[in-house]
């Protein structure tokens, strides 16, 4: 048992072990200060996020896009902000740079929790910019089977999708006019907090369907590979992506404001771990100093 | 101005989660664990039943599709288990849903976790026009051959001081800190971004922040 | 035990199981890959049905606090029954459309805040976990730091603000080091996964027969 | 090609080399020949734990966490790996006489769990120590099943937490920070490095990746689990010749990537 002499300096060793609720109270303060007066730090846009809104820029009007939202109200503080700018994006920037001509979307959810996110963030945005539901977009609600059914989705989508979320047949949505297969699918999106966009690389991404995601900053890493791996044409990673959308599409909202807190909170942490490191350097001389 | 007391009921329960952290273990905090089990245990027992009607009920009953008979009863066998008698034969289920998850295992790794990532690895190109390119490529193949020794049980055991094993062994475990590290820097992001919508609620909940 | 009785069957049945779907990935002969997809559907089927095993587990815990009064639990054991009802009760009375207002009102107001504030609790825990754990006791440890602050500053607009080199750096130990690092404990996990699989197909991982 | 599925071709070539050089090393293990095996630091790190918790008579917890799947599905053998560590926890436990508490997200692992840890304390010649508390089933959404390990964790006084199985980074951080919080010595294991650079924060002892799949191989110290160990080194090797023939035949030009597609 190494016995710690008594003059090493009682500051650095009350650092070592101060309380953690300390550091947490501190955490809450500088999160609030950036609420309440913004900073308003620059947000460069990275390759990923530029990709994304290049290949969706560059779809021919009229083709028609899975829109997969299999996220839930946990993770609204994380990508709500972002399907919000990429619903921006959809309904009103595209048609604008494409003659007022559209998208058009086939919407389902893998995850139980997706028609949360759909109420919440897809069909608000629709209603606001006059899109006609059966005809521009459709959406089918909660489909299960997970994995499975997104492979199955790839090869016969009329066969997992006969009806939609409000109980019409299939064969009435003008907007599945022609959608049999993958061939008939432009690209995909994902809404994504439980790892559906996997399943969409594997079994989309696979046939040539190039497959994107909005997503949360955990999963980040895996999306990286997938996209230099160009099994994927870009991603909006947590609301730091979605700043850089914001500004790509110029409507700097939600996602800049939690940025600023990103950053003062980063800070926190990396002042942390430096003060740690200098005590473990004292420490070290005192100790050394002793012998 | 009028009191949102949704708002104000949704702040209290997160303060009461955040006590956790931010104070201890309290019966504040053991209220709040309590109500989140049992809503989550009945939305679990709504979705369950909910998508048993669909892929099971629906077709037997209404498509009159025999077959998932089977299921069912072997739904209802795993209940055998509350008696020694017949607890034997509540292990079939149970065995059914074992070697389909194993199989599902082996399969979604074959591609996703090896083949793609040796296809990777394989076609890195050291020849391409960019020079930059050229020495990732060498350090990405360098560092997956590496580290796939390291977790060797059999052949880099990194037997004596200072024999090449051990050195690789040393290098390869450096390599793994550095991935170690950088995972961690970009999951920190993900936590403090969480955190930041929970407090702006707080502040818009108690007044102090129009949304 | 008897004939029937006897733990050889489970096994067998986990080895068919597992044989029909793993080779049904491979091999397209419609016979194998219907079967291979029904013994799917079935297995979620069947684990919907042992959900009541779960219920009945925390039931009995639970109401064993509430009989034994035990101190400090048995009033949140009556709290988690009540708000088991409360989500459960109104939600099967419209199972169709799930709009029964109860159920909807606990969904927003009980379920939702609470898991998103749980999922928020991680901000706190990074910080103390970051405190505490990242100190360069070693290289090894250095090495970690390192990446770890690099990649942060990369990530934080405020990192590009500090110097221009950080996001370059960062997506660089990323890009390189670190996904070739990634690549190989996945090719690591995807071979253990395997032999974990064929340990269980064959028998040798059989614990989960044990009793009785 | 109408017999194989399109696209699989290489991944089932892929698949029978690992099986049958499992097998042959399974055949050779049962005929004696056993290769020295490296330890495994997770494995000591369990017995230290829970010789810890009978000294202070703390409980040991243990869950194979949640991540996203259960048994059924393809997280299935992440759950299985952390029921192998289990039978060893459970031996240990009932040799120790500690009190074991396993808790569980998913309904289809609960008679799982309780047969694994029956069938140990039956090896340890103590089946009558197993109480029905030591398996509890939490919640199958996520996050509540994480708020009520943590709050049980916390209000029991965990001397021991093993957290080793189908664990995303979220799982990691939130149920074994608290373990920390209140001293409890702790073991983690996942598959992906995103999770274990959570993991490596907060547990003493870690399972990297294919670590956490042969534990149970480990536990079980049978020669013929741990011969299967040695056709994931032969693998290992082969993989690596693999990769630098390709990298030397994109040097030469050739596009090799083709192959992996069939």
């Amino acid at each position: 048992m190494e016995v710690r002499s008594k003059e090493s300096s009682g500051f650095w060793e009350k650092l070592e072990n101060i309380d953690h609720r300390i550091l947490y109270w501190i955490l809450i303060v500088a999160i609030a200060i950036p609420y309440l007066r913004p900073l308003g730090i620059p947000v460069p846009v990275t390759e990923p996020v530029q990709d994304f809104y290049n290949t969706l820029d560059a779809l021919p009007p009229g083709s028609t896009m899975i829109l997969e939202i299999s996220s839930g109200p946990s993770a609204y503080g994380e990508i709500g902000p972002s399907s919000e700018a990429v619903m921006e994006y959809l309904t009103k920037i595209y048609p604008e740079h494409h003659g007022g001509d559209r998208l058009r979307f086939v919407i389902l959810s893998v995850s139980e929790q997706g028609p949360l996110m759909y109420n919440a963030y897809a069909k608000p945005k629709f209603d606001e910019t006059g899109w006609q539901y059966g005809v521009d977009y459709a959406y089918f609600g909660f489909i299960s089977g997970l994995e499975t059914a997104v492979a199955r989705l790839a090869e016969d989508i009329p066969s997992l999708l006969p009806s939609d979320y409000l109980g019409n047949d299939i064969d009435d949505l003008k907007a599945m006019d022609g959608i049999h297969s993958y061939k008939d699918i432009a690209a995909v999106m994902v809404w994504d907090s439980m790892g559906a966009t996997e399943w969409y690389v594997k079994h989309w991404a696979s046939k040539g369907v190039k497959v994107g995601n909005v997503c949360v900053a955990v999963s980040l890493p895996a999306y990286t590979m997938y996209y230099k791996n160009k099994d994927m044409y870009g991603f909006i990673g947590s609301s730091r992506g979605g700043a850089e959308f914001e500004y790509l599409i110029g409507k700097p909202g939600d996602a800049v404001a939690t940025t600023d807190t990103l950053s003062l909170s980063h800070l926190w942490v990396i002042i942390l771990i430096i003060t740690g490191n200098i005590g473990l350097l004292v420490e070290k001389y005192f100790s050394h100093s002793k012998r | 101005m009028m009191v949102d007391y949704l708002a104000l009921w949704r702040a209290m329960l997160i303060i009461g989660v955040f006590s956790y952290a931010l104070w201890k273990e309290s019966p504040y905090f053991r209220f709040c664990e309590h109500a989140f089990l049992g809503s989550a245990l009945g939305y679990t027992l709504v979705i369950t039943i909910k998508t048993i009607n669909t892929t099971a009920v629906f077709p037997l009953v209404s498509e009159a599709k025999i077959i998932y008979v089977i299921p069912i009863i072997l739904g209802i066998v795993l209940f055998l288990r509350y008696s020694n008698s017949t607890k034997w034969i509540s292990r079939w289920p149970i065995a059914l849903i074992i070697g389909v998850g194993t199989a599902l295992g082996m399969r979604g790794v074959l591609y996703a976790y090896i083949i793609s990532q040796v296809k990777a690895t394989a076609t890195a190109s050291f020849m391409t026009d960019n020079a930059l390119t050229n020495f990732n490529n060498i350090i990405s193949v360098l560092t997956t051959i590496l580290v796939l020794l390291f977790f060797t049980f059999t052949v880099l055991k990194g037997e004596k001081e200072g024999s090449l094993m051990f050195q690789l062994r040393k290098i390869s475990r450096l390599m793994i800190m550095l991935t170690l590290g950088a995972f961690f820097g970009s999951i920190t992001m993900a936590r403090l971004t969480l955190i930041a919508g929970q407090i702006k609620e707080l502040l818009i909940a108690f007044g102090l922040l129009t949304s | 035990m008897s004939g029937i009785q006897s733990r050889n069957i489970p096994v067998a049945l986990v080895f068919v199981c597992g044989l029909i779907v793993t080779v049904a990935f491979f091999i397209d002969v419609p016979m194998l890959s219907s079967i291979s997809d029904s013994l799917q559907t079935w297995a979620v089927i069947v684990s919907g049905f042992a959900l009541g095993l779960g219920i009945v587990n925390m039931l009995a815990i639970h109401s064993r606090h509430i009989s034994r009064k035990t101190s400090g639990q048995w009033p949140f054991s009556v709290v988690f029954i009540l708000f088991f009802l409360a989500q459960a009760a109104p939600g099967l009375v419209d199972i169709k459309t799930l709009s029964n207002p109860i159920y909807v009102w606990v969904y927003t107001n009980i379920f939702s805040p609470l898991a998103a504030a749980m999922y928020a609790i991680l901000g706190f825990f990074i910080v103390s976990a970051a405190y505490r754990a990242m100190r360069a006791r070693s290289l090894e440890a250095a090495f970690v730091l390192i990446a770890g602050i690099i990649v942060m500053l990369k990530n934080a607009p405020i990192g590009a603000v500090i110097w221009s080199g950080f996001p370059v750096l960062g997506t660089w130990i990323l890009d390189v080091p670190s996904a070739a690092g990634n690549r190989a404990v996945f090719i690591g996990a995807g071979i253990g996964t395997i032999l974990l699989g064929l340990r269980v197909l064959l028998g040798y991982e059989r614990g989960y027969l044990g009793g009785r | 090609m109408a017999f194989f599925v399109e696209g699989t071709v290489f991944g089932l070539i892929m698949f029978a080399i690992i099986v049958i050089l499992a097998l042959l090393t399974l055949q050779k293990a049962k005929q004696g020949y056993v290769r020295e095996v490296r330890t495994l630091p997770g494995i000591e790190g369990i017995r230290e734990a829970i010789a810890r918790c009978a000294e202070t008579g703390r409980p040991c917890f243990l869950t194979t966490g949640h991540g996203g799947g259960g048994l059924y599905t393809s997280r299935g053998p992440q759950h299985m790996a952390g029921i192998a560590i289990l039978s060893l926890v459970a031996r240990l436990t009932a040799r120790l006489g500690v009190d074991l508490v396993t808790t569980w997200p998913f309904p289809e692992l609960l008679p799982v769990a309780e047969d694994t840890i029956y069938q140990a304390y039956l090896m340890e010649g103590k089946p009558e120590e197993v109480r029905p508390d030591m398996v509890r089933y939490l919640a199958g959404y996520a996050l509540a099943f994480k708020m009520g390990y943590i709050g049980q964790l916390t209000r029991e006084n965990a001397g021991a937490a093993i957290v080793t199985g189908a664990i995303w980074p979220s799982d990691a951080l939130q149920m074994t920070e608290p373990g920390v919080l209140i001293g409890a010595i702790q073991i983690g294991g996942a598959p992906t490095m995103d999770t274990m650079s959570m993991l490596a924060l907060t547990c003493d002892y870690i399972f990297i990746g294919e670590e956490l799949f042969s534990a149970g191989a480990f536990a079980s110290e049978d020669p013929i689990q741990l011969g299967i160990l040695f056709s994931s080194d032969i693998v290992k090797i082969g993989l690596i010749l693999l990769m630098i023939v390709g990298v030397l035949l994109t040097m030469m030009g050739t596009n090799i990537s083709p192959i992996f597609d069939i």
